[in-house]
């Protein structure tokens, strides 16, 4: 396998793949675009090629150019990652005309699992649940019929894609009717196709997933379940595995059930199927992500099995490395995806450069990073920055692993969603396994900053940091005065207000 | 020298003595204040905090401490100049003296507060650190005075009146070339 | 467990010892030199005391004031982390007598392990075999009558102490006589002790160690082997976990001598128990190391256990979380010792200021750091910069693995033994196993640094890192003549050697 | 303009273009080079390198290319200064203008090489730019040149003669003022 592996994307994920890929001695090409020329994956690759202006129409998904890119450097396969280009079949095929190998599945897989309601069509083939729901293709008055004999609350999805995008909910026609042409919107902007369909939806229900396995010779194994139930909007923020919501019996099952569904469809490479299990214990099928998941990670971290290097055999052709009694899952894992977002302004999502950074390590850690000190984080692209993932031997270690991690964790220049994590790490609702989908926005917008203080003497409380910021900014500016040099170059960037004064002083 | 910081809205008036001493709001602290890489490292009475000071906008900076920002203001803290500040003016008299005022500056009210004086008039003339007004915040009276020399062209709030944060108080313009009309 | 530790050491055992009290919720003081106020231990704590001058003798090893820091700080515990006085039971005896807990076995344990030939009398009636040796005290006439009765080769060792420090092999009289003096020098400078004992010295022989866990109501359990075989002058650089020089029968074997020896002892706390394993797979008893050691995180990252959190919970009386059964091994890890060495200048130790720091990150990397960006080495303490560990389900993939990270892995402003490794993970007796304690002395001396490089594509050879060096050089010259400020700031820091010119252009 | 680099002894002869294009050795290459935090990113027709610059010493800097440092020198690559060169001189003129030469100067030998050529005897009178030696090394003639004026005070090395990397091949003083009898 001494072959160059072309990978389409960017940030963490293309940081990721390119990790693997040098492990495997692979040689690596980068694409970027001309808003990415800094970071840290151009880098990272033994080559980069720019492939257009910042907008990720004009690069990232321009196919026939990244195609032509691989041809030029001579590459054997081509990486999609996750987004962009990952999910279009046109993109595999433009690869495989090229004589590039495409790492992820077939793409008449792609189309198939592409089209939600038919993939759900093979699920019930199987005799596997499904939440009852619309065709796909129906037009506006159609699916408001359609509601009416699901029954409210609804939940509109897009026909194709993924990531939460062009996802609704509904309680009523009237709701219905104002969603279906944004959330038509927001799909044809994402994934250029506004095809939407509806399921039933179902309250307090839990996200599970199930990551799957294949090789070209038609064995199928699963790797074991994820939660992903702590989301925003439909986007996930933390992930773990094992689930807490299911015993083994029903763990089984639904390892079982997405087993099958795999070797149904003749799943080639890495992806996941998802379910839906409501407060009855009772699973759904979703849909199956054709693709690498952001929150493969803690798959990784209890299981041990490099996901994106069995993605790289099985493209060569490779039979799978493991049996289905060869994968042990040990421990628990969980990740916090690190976010250019401020929780305390609806979540909107920031720019800037990353004046400082360090990254928390030491057992039980694992960051995977797309950024580096001195980017700049641009608004063309998704916020996420990094994925913090930590290990324990129990999910009460993991999450201690977690708070500590994240008390390490220094982002400066750009403000992020690290302390949202510190106020849900000591959450007691989390630490109880008692949440569903709702849990972030139920929980948060009450709690505040004020959810993330430490307990006891280990965290400092905000009037102390707030006295520690005062010292320093009088100390630097002090010494600056008394001709001291320590403290240069840091104040002379600073403005004094200089404006106000104080009359009566030592109150 | 003293220093006033307000650091989220919360006042600290600073003394520094000799050696590490300092005192806050007339607390006695050990002070240990050292740069490693792009950070510092502060010691207070023994207590640890990796703190880094992050860029300025027009209003202050920020003021990183555990990975949290806070936004701080820093004024020296005595009102007049005294015999120590030859070594200050070098420092950012470069932003307050270089020549006449050429543009307007609003003074806007660094918190919320109740607007308790009005020193000034439209057309009241200016020298700089004369006082414009007086806000009453966090149970403190704040003075607010002219950043450089000039005109009164506006005054916007009226004694009495409860003011947000950032908002305009009044507006000097350049000497003799008021360049609005209130 | 909502109490305070003081961690009596500095660096990388520091800082990782901190993590492990954060994560338990334990408040932490740390202590440092005076050369040390800028290092991360003292960031890291929630309180730090500097405790006086750079020489360990007057901070470090002062250890009535480290207890007095401990007693005004209001710490419950005292974590000693290796070295320094980790293994002073006088230190041990001051803590308990201030009403410290001392994080490790009881003061007389210690006592009896310090004495190597009285630890080596506590297996010989176990009926665990020992090297034959001489008993200590001896003067040194006795010493050379012993050695001939031994025969020759021998090797000498401190009676106390450890870190491979008047450790000396001697092959006839003559070295015997020449080496007793400056063996016992090192061992009075560095113990102050100069007693030295001598023991048979075998050829070929591999260094293994077990690590224990025992708790105060007499459970001794194990947490499996380490082969620590790659050392320099007794200075152990790779570690790993397991060994490959034990079949499962011997590895049995082995592990269950040192829990008898741990049992016979009656050892609290974690420690290790060292054996030499001779080429014919016969096992001798060493020495029992009663402390944390360097390299317990590849048993970390093969049985996920945190042995620091064990020996917390162990000093505040608590059972042991584990039996034997509960303690699985999954995978390999190996660790390579980060150290400002110059291995192309006799390993001399370097100092300096870190003017850039990158640790890799990613899947199975763990970096126990004990330094940041900006910090100065000083030539005070030991050259330990950090830990590299690495986990791979198998030990080729923790080797590939390890060198992925050790490409990542930049350290600039001081020399350190990165390279050496990077040659080390390439060598075919490495990625073999087939070496001894002799192999990096037999090996590195005639390989250099042409080892270092990465096969095929994705290593740059070292001619065009070459050129990238005069691109780089030039073009920032180049900018700053143009007046472009990209490259300001760097290249005036340069001093242009401006003496010579060329006369044949471009040929 | 053109420069040359040495590089752990290897010799390079860099010239740039328009745009993003760079000879060296007269072959060409497409030359991107962006600064990120504190190192560079250089992408060399598309091969992707980080570069760090690390300090200086007397000799030259430190060139850190994917974590492994080289060392390297550099000077522009013509004989004498042409039009361009106002902005260098500004650059490290410092160190090679101010004033008389004060104290002796090492002429060094920067490369291993044959000695082809010796210019000067002792008490040659030398101005700034001389060529004082010739070295042949790595298949070239490098001169070694007078970075100040001054009176040769020794010649340590005779025609023909094989010397080592920094060996002295002559000393040059303060004119007027040989303070060496050789």
């Amino acid at each position: 396998m001494a072959d160059k592996v072309l990978v389409a994307n960017r940030g963490e994920i293309a940081v990721r793949v390119l990790r693997s890929c040098h492990e495997l001695g692979l040689g690596t090409v980068a694409v970027f675009s001309e808003a990415d020329r800094d970071m840290p994956h151009v880098r990272y690759a033994d080559e980069a090629f720019c492939i257009g202006p910042p907008a990720a129409a004009e690069s990232y998904l321009q196919a026939d150019r990244i195609v032509q890119v691989g041809v030029d450097a001579g590459a054997k396969l081509v990486h999609p990652g996750y987004g962009f280009l990952a999910e279009v079949p046109d993109f595999a095929r433009k690869c495989l005309d090229a004589g590039l190998t495409f790492v992820g599945p077939r793409p008449e897989t792609m189309e198939l699992l592409g089209d939600k309601p038919a993939a759900r069509g093979v699920a019930r083939e199987l005799g596997i649940p499904v939440l009852t729901g619309s065709p796909s293709g129906l037009d506006d008055d159609s699916l408001l019929k359609a509601a009416e004999s699901l029954g409210y609350p609804v939940m509109l999805k897009a026909v194709v894609g993924g990531g939460g995008m062009g996802i609704r909910a509904a309680h009523s026609p009237q709701e219905l009717a104002a969603a279906i042409p944004r959330a038509r919107q927001e799909a044809r902007a994402a994934f250029g196709a506004e095809g939407v369909y509806l399921e039933r939806l179902v309250d307090g229900a839990r996200h599970i997933e199930v990551q799957l396995l294949g090789d070209i010779r038609g064995h199928v194994i699963h790797l074991g379940e994820r939660e992903c139930s702590i989301q925003r909007r439909h986007q996930k923020l933390i992930e773990e595995a094992p689930s807490r919501a299911l015993d083994q019996e029903l763990r089984q099952r639904i390892h079982r059930a997405a087993v099958r569904i795999g070797r149904a469809v003749g799943y080639v490479g890495a992806g996941t199927v998802e379910f839906l299990l409501d407060p009855e214990g009772q699973f759904y099928f979703l849909e199956v992500n054709p693709r690498l998941q952001v929150e493969h990670t803690v798959t990784e971290a209890v299981t041990g099995i490099d996901i994106v290097k069995e993605q790289l055999r099985i493209a060569a052709g490779r039979d799978l490395d493991y049996n289905q009694d060869a994968v042990l899952a040990r421990g628990w894992g969980l990740e916090c995806r690190i976010l250019a977002e401020d929780p305390n302004r609806g979540f909107a999502p920031c720019v800037g450069q990353v004046s400082r950074l360090r990254e928390p390590a030491g057992p039980g850690i694992r960051v995977d990073s797309g950024i580096s000190e001195g980017v700049t984080i641009t608004p063309y692209y998704d916020s996420l920055l990094a994925k913090l993932i930590a290990w324990g031997e129990t999910r009460a270690v993991a999450i201690v692993r977690m708070r500590r991690a994240l008390a390490e964790y220094q982002i400066a220049g750009i403000t992020t969603n690290i302390h949202l994590y510190r106020g849900l790490m000591d959450s007691t609702r989390f630490l109880g396994g008692q949440f569903d989908t709702g849990f972030v926005e139920e929980t948060f917008p009450r709690q505040g900053d004020g959810g993330a203080r430490r307990a006891a003497q280990g965290w400092k409380a905000d009037s102390a940091r707030r006295l520690a910021a005062a010292l320093t900014a009088a100390l630097l500016e002090h010494r600056r005065c008394e001709g001291d040099s320590v403290g240069r170059g840091r104040v002379s960037r600073w403005r004094m207000m200089g404006r106000w004064e104080l009359t009566n002083r030592w109150r | 020298m003293k220093y006033t910081a307000i650091v989220d809205g919360e006042i600290f008036q600073i003394e520094f003595g000799p050696g590490s001493r300092a005192w806050v709001n007339g607390q006695p602290y050990e002070v240990d204040l050292t740069k490693v890489g792009g950070q510092y490292s502060l010691l207070l009475d023994h207590l640890s905090y990796e703190v880094h000071v992050a860029s300025a906008d027009e209003d202050g900076c920020y003021v990183t401490v555990g990975g949290r920002p806070h936004h701080a203001m820093l004024q020296r803290g005595h009102r007049g100049r005294d015999s120590h500040d030859g070594g200050v003016k070098a420092g950012h008299g470069a932003k307050r003296r270089p020549g006449p005022l050429t543009s307007d500056i609003e003074m806007r009210a660094p918190l919320p507060g109740l607007l308790v004086k009005m020193e000034v008039a439209q057309g009241t003339p200016v020298e700089e650190q004369d006082v414009v007004a007086v806000l009453e915040s966090m149970k403190m009276n704040l003075e607010l005075r002219a950043p450089r020399g000039g005109i009164v062209s506006d005054v916007r709030v009226a004694p009495g009146t409860q003011v947000g944060q950032d908002e305009v108080v009044a507006i000097i313009s350049p000497n003799g070339a008021s360049s609005r009309d209130g």
